[in-house]
């Protein structure tokens, strides 16, 4: 019942540019590809909390500002057939993957678009077909390890060459989901890479109340299984860990849990002003934004031109504001349809004017029915 | 007597109670430092200090086992769910730990374990449910669920002072929706006895929780119609108040049931199944229930609406069991 | 047609589509090498080899949540609880996974949760429970209780080939000391259709699992004093064959429910008061329940025994039925 | 999905006496005490399998044969006001806390005998008063680490010295109970002992099978707790690990995990025939009883002799006897006390008789009740 205050413990990484173009193995599109969702994301976030506080979205409204590059850069480093699931903060990796942003806001907005059709929160998607989400996440935090493990385990059983990889922030790795999930996952090797992010925060609880170890890699020796802890906002370093883990996971050696330290811009939801963030821990990190960072490695390390980036700003902001536009033209979902689809059809679903057949139970009596019971041919425990 | 918000009444029973007794201790994610994601306990960890106001780690049923446990030892534990959703999280450690500890040992477990219940608010499926027929089927535990911040504040302070395990279900569209004037200091209502909302002579609608002021809202439509109704707010489930309903059924005649909660097996079922056998003779029309569709709760508003009972779809059904 | 015992049945069934369909794998402890608890599973390894045959870690909710997950990418695993009482632990990746998927996402998840339930074998508080009102209240599960070993075989083949989530309850008791002719190979028994265990004219008596069998043979004894009573059997709770219900009633005019889990908030209120509301004018006397008293299961026999329905008492509450 | 045969991985620990009674703290008493204690159990549970096989208890048989000395040298560790918890292997730790033999024997015949009164099975006892054994095990496996974690920080609330010591199969290691209540005891550095006795198998499930590590306490670091693992059948080594981690905890450093690899002789319960142990390892742990190797070293270490022993050992086998004898002349219980004690009486309790008060609800309509829902006052999320 100590730790009042929150610390950070972090690798001192300092806020400078790392990566050297001539190293690394993308061209400009793909550069630009990382830009656009991480500025997308960002742009759409703040557009969406000022929705908020206008009342023109529903519910409560969660914010990942601050954590763009361990988003994309994690999913980054997946490839094809390969599954993924997000929780609050990955905004940015939806957009990388190439999830419209006017289907999100569409969903924020309650609006009747498949596949939830107005019933689950934007902030959620399942879309296995074209995104490779699955439907994973069951509103408990860590809920996503045992479904992440099922997944993984699902690959292993079909001999095919995917990995699952799941988002997971810091207060997610101590429900008992986590442990049972992990454990699983780590007897039978299964390709299960989780993605921690570490942004220093699980609504108001300091790492210290969270749990008794630095890092949440320290856990892995639990689970014998691979493990990684960086500075989450440097895009590289993100890709190049992913890569790693995903890798270790993919080659048949089990599960990776590959550790970001990084930083929740916004309170919890944007209804917390999260007074409980000390200054110098806001300042660090705003020194260290994601965005600001790679921004200035494209301009100083790539062969990007201030106009260039700021073309890309203007259209990712008419792109935002041409989703809220369509979003808001959408219908909402019909009152009627709120009933349906609770149960898939299913092969033998009876005649609904099937009457009850008369199927007598013509046995003699059950031993013990009525008597003390007879345990002579009775069930062990 | 201080005007107060259904929340603020909470608050102010914990407050009160905790100032009153050193064992009364708080446990759960974010009530400390944040003073709970609804501002219950604000404050609370500067007047009582960490001991007495403990934020938790994601992990329901750790602390639920946790406080349980201490409660066996002489504290009282009250656990805070951040949803009531998250309850399922702890529901082996509260089905049957909490539930089962006196039966078998006759030793006493006072915890009481709280949360917001209920939807209205588009928060989606995982912020909006209503567990309370899962515990009122599970001896052993006390099921208690407020209307109004009067009761808020006298249950919360009986289920504080009760022995036993109790499920206290708040409703988070009361939060800061309902207020009303509630007695200062010490107040107790008692757990087990229903309350009288309305008096009536043509129809008894009972209910219990949030959806007690929509039939009140509905009893008072169908006065401007003519009929007399009597809406009965159950307050606790376990103990329940089975005289108070066999009563006013025996006065009325008439019978309507009504709760948040999933329609299918919820304790509408329970309560309409008592009058059925117990009131037979008594009854002029079929025992009818209103409830939620038997759905999860959708998120976007039309659907929410639709499939969570409202005044309209009471009154309806009041029109038809009066008719009939 | 082989003669079995429900247990075997339910091997039966499982050995039966595991051949069938490659997409059917088991999940759950002790299964492997062990056969399972009961021996449901024995050979089952050696047969289909230790992908389809999963031995777990103690760890309820992770395999629950793996195997959920394993389900919407075309698989059809079947766990096994080794007592149903652990399902507690599994709670939340039930209700908040298992049943909400297909309607937040409409991607489908055939999964069958199964173990064994009940008491009668002096398994103490926590290897005799009776869990079904909790899913039944939860919309988006199938909850589904075999009597009779055809029906154990029938309904779990269903079960496996559904595409939703299904609980399906087995009764310990039952395992061996039921005994019937089953039919060979594939055999399906379609789940929401209830069963006529008996035809009669006087009352209707509406149960299902271990207690159909009390019922059947409370109805002998009643017969040969002259009363002619149908007994119907729900064998699902979710999807409920209301209509069979409904037209037993309202042709006998008078009902008794029945079940083995405790009484208050059990899906007997459920099945009441739905007669109570749809067979208001049949009734000739109330709808009347009989179920386990309001205590957890007891270890002793002398008070297990109170505790649980009997024939005998349902014997006596039948002929109160008969002669209101 | 590997691992088809179970392996034993423990230090090459010799089948030979290590302890020199020079160094040893114990009088003769003492020393009978332990054997009393671990040889009664013994004598008991041969018999208690012997009686069920007859029919003449209910329910299900679980022995804890070959784990008398953890069960013994751990709670021979604990001081004045400690608590523990037991789970199934762990009678003799009960008779050495001065639990009666003939009370056990009552509450396996399901007699009616407070605590329970034939509502719990004769495995179970909670007995705060007498013994110091709160109630705990829900029948889940690692329930009670979170309540023994409650136990722990009611001491730490309340200033005592005193610490929870927790039994814990291997098994019992994998449900995610064992992972939030530890992480939570860890977190507030609560004095919580959990003595893990590794007998090889949960059920019939393998250590392989249940855990991605060879050892429990490989598991510490994920808790930054204090750990140790040893062999567990020689009562010293035992009492001394015991003594360590109870001292660790009771002096405020947090959790500690004890671990004793050990044996489980008999098969899950009587019921079970254990054809799944391969003969190897029951040879291995048949050289290492812990009742054979401590016998051996009080006759050749310290200064007792055969025939001492020997009527110990008759004594203990009357004990038995008359246990049995007594625990079948009691009564059962009474059918009507079936509901009894179903809740503890209140303060406020209400008069059966008192009629609902009529307290009306007289504010004007809350707003949004009719309408759509208004979220201006709303709640946060
Ligand atoms: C089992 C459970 N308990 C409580 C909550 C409420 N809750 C939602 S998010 C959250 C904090 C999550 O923190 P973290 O995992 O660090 O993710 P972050 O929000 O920092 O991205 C909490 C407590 C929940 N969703 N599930
Ligand atoms: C949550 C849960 N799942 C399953 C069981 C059934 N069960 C009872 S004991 C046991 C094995 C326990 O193994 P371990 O912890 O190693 O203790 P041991 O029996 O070896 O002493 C199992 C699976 C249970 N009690 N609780
Ligand atoms: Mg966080
Ligand atoms: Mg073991």
């Amino acid at each position: 019942m100590s730790h009042p205050s929150p610390k950070i413990t972090l690798p001192d990484y300092p806020a400078e540019l790392q990566a050297d173009p001539r190293d690394l193995p993308y061209d400009k599109a793909q550069l630009t590809r990382f830009y656009v969702a991480m500025k997308l994301a960002r742009t759409f976030e703040e557009k969406l909390g000022a929705l908020y506080r206008q009342g023109k979205v529903n519910g409560a409204v969660y914010l990942g500002m601050g954590q763009e590059a361990t988003s994309v850069g994690s999913v980054s480093a997946l490839k094809d057939g390969d599954f993924f699931t997000t929780v609050a903060r990955n905004l940015s990796a939806f957009f990388y993957k190439g999830i419209e942003p006017r289907d999100v806001m569409a969903r924020w907005m309650g609006k009747d678009i498949p596949p939830s059709n107005g019933r689950e929160l934007g902030l959620f998607l399942a879309d296995i077909k074209n995104f490779g989400i699955p439907p994973y996440h069951n509103g408990s935090m860590a809920s996503w390890i045992p479904s992440g493990a099922g997944y993984a385990l699902a690959f292993k059983l079909r001999k095919q060459p995917n990995v699952m990889a799941a988002f997971t922030g810091d207060g997610a790795t101590s429900p008992g989901d986590f442990y049972e999930g992990l454990n699983f996952a780590a007897i039978h090797k299964l390709p299960l890479v989780i993605i921690c992010e570490v942004n220093q925060f699980a609504y108001s609880t300091s790492i210290a109340k969270q749990m008794p170890v630095v890092n949440v890699a320290d856990r892995a020796p639990a689970f014998n299984i691979y493990a990684e802890t960086h500075f989450g906002n440097d895009l590289f370093l993100v890709i190049e860990a992913a890569q790693r883990g995903i890798e270790h996971a993919r080659s048949g050696k089990g599960p990776a849990l590959i550790e970001f330290k990084t930083f929740r811009q916004r309170g919890h939801g944007e209804h917390d002003d999260m007074a409980y963030v000390p200054e110098e821990l806001r300042d660090f990190w705003a020194e260290r934004d994601p965005i600001k960072m790679y921004r200035e490695w494209l301009l100083k390390r790539a062969s990007f031109t201030t106009s260039e980036l700021e073309s890309t700003e203007t259209q990712v902001e008419a792109d935002v504001e041409s989703a809220i536009t369509y979003a808001e033209s959408l219908p909402m979902p019909k009152p009627e349809s709120v009933t349906e689809r609770l149960f898939a059809p299913s092969p033998h679903d009876p005649d609904p004017n099937q009457a009850a057949p008369y199927e007598p139970i013509d046995h003699p009596s059950i031993p013990g029915l009525t008597a003390a019971q007879d345990k002579s041919e009775g069930g062990h425990f | 007597m201080a005007r107060m918000t259904y929340l603020q009444a909470i608050s102010d029973a914990l407050r009160t109670e905790m100032r009153r007794d050193p064992n009364v201790f708080l446990i759960g994610e974010d009530i400390a430092v944040f003073g709970g994601a609804f501002k219950i306990t604000q404050g609370f960890l500067q007047e009582f200090g960490e001991d007495r106001v403990i934020d938790t780690p994601i992990s329901e049923s750790g602390f639920v086992g946790a406080a349980c446990a201490a409660a066996t030892v002489g504290f009282r534990p009250v656990v805070e769910f951040q949803f009531i959703d998250f309850i399922s999280c702890a529901f082996d450690q509260i089905v049957n730990y909490a539930a089962k500890c006196y039966y078998r040992w006759g030793i006493q477990m006072p915890v009481v374990l709280r949360g917001p219940t209920g939807g209205g608010v588009h928060a989606g499926p995982f912020h909006s449910q209503n567990p309370e027929a899962w515990f009122a089927h599970t001896p052993g535990l006390k099921v208690v669920l407020p209307s109004t911040a009067r009761d808020a504040k006298g249950l919360l302070t009986a289920a504080i002072r009760d022995n036993n395990p109790v499920i206290y279900l708040e409703n988070k569209f009361l939060y800061r929706h309902y207020r009303e004037d509630v007695p200062e200091g010490e107040h107790v209502t008692p757990i087990g006895v229903a309350a009288l909302r309305t008096v009536g002579d043509d129809l008894s609608i009972i209910s219990y929780g949030a959806t007690v002021h929509h039939c009140v809202e509905a009893a008072r439509m169908l006065e401007k119609e003519g009929a007399s109704v009597e809406v009965l707010d159950l307050r606790s489930l376990v103990p329940l108040d089975r005289k108070a309903i066999l009563e006013s059924v025996r006065k009325t005649s008439r019978a309507l049931v009504v709760h948040e909660a999933n329609l299918t097996a919820g304790f509408g079922g329970e309560v309409a199944a008592l009058i059925a056998q117990e009131a037979f003779e008594y009854l002029d029309a079929p025992v009818t229930r209103v409830a939620s569709l038997d759905v999860p709760v959708p998120f976007s508003p039309p659907l929410e609406m639709a499939m969570l009972p409202s005044v309209d779809k009471i009154a309806n059904a009041a029109r038809s069991v009066l008719a009939y």
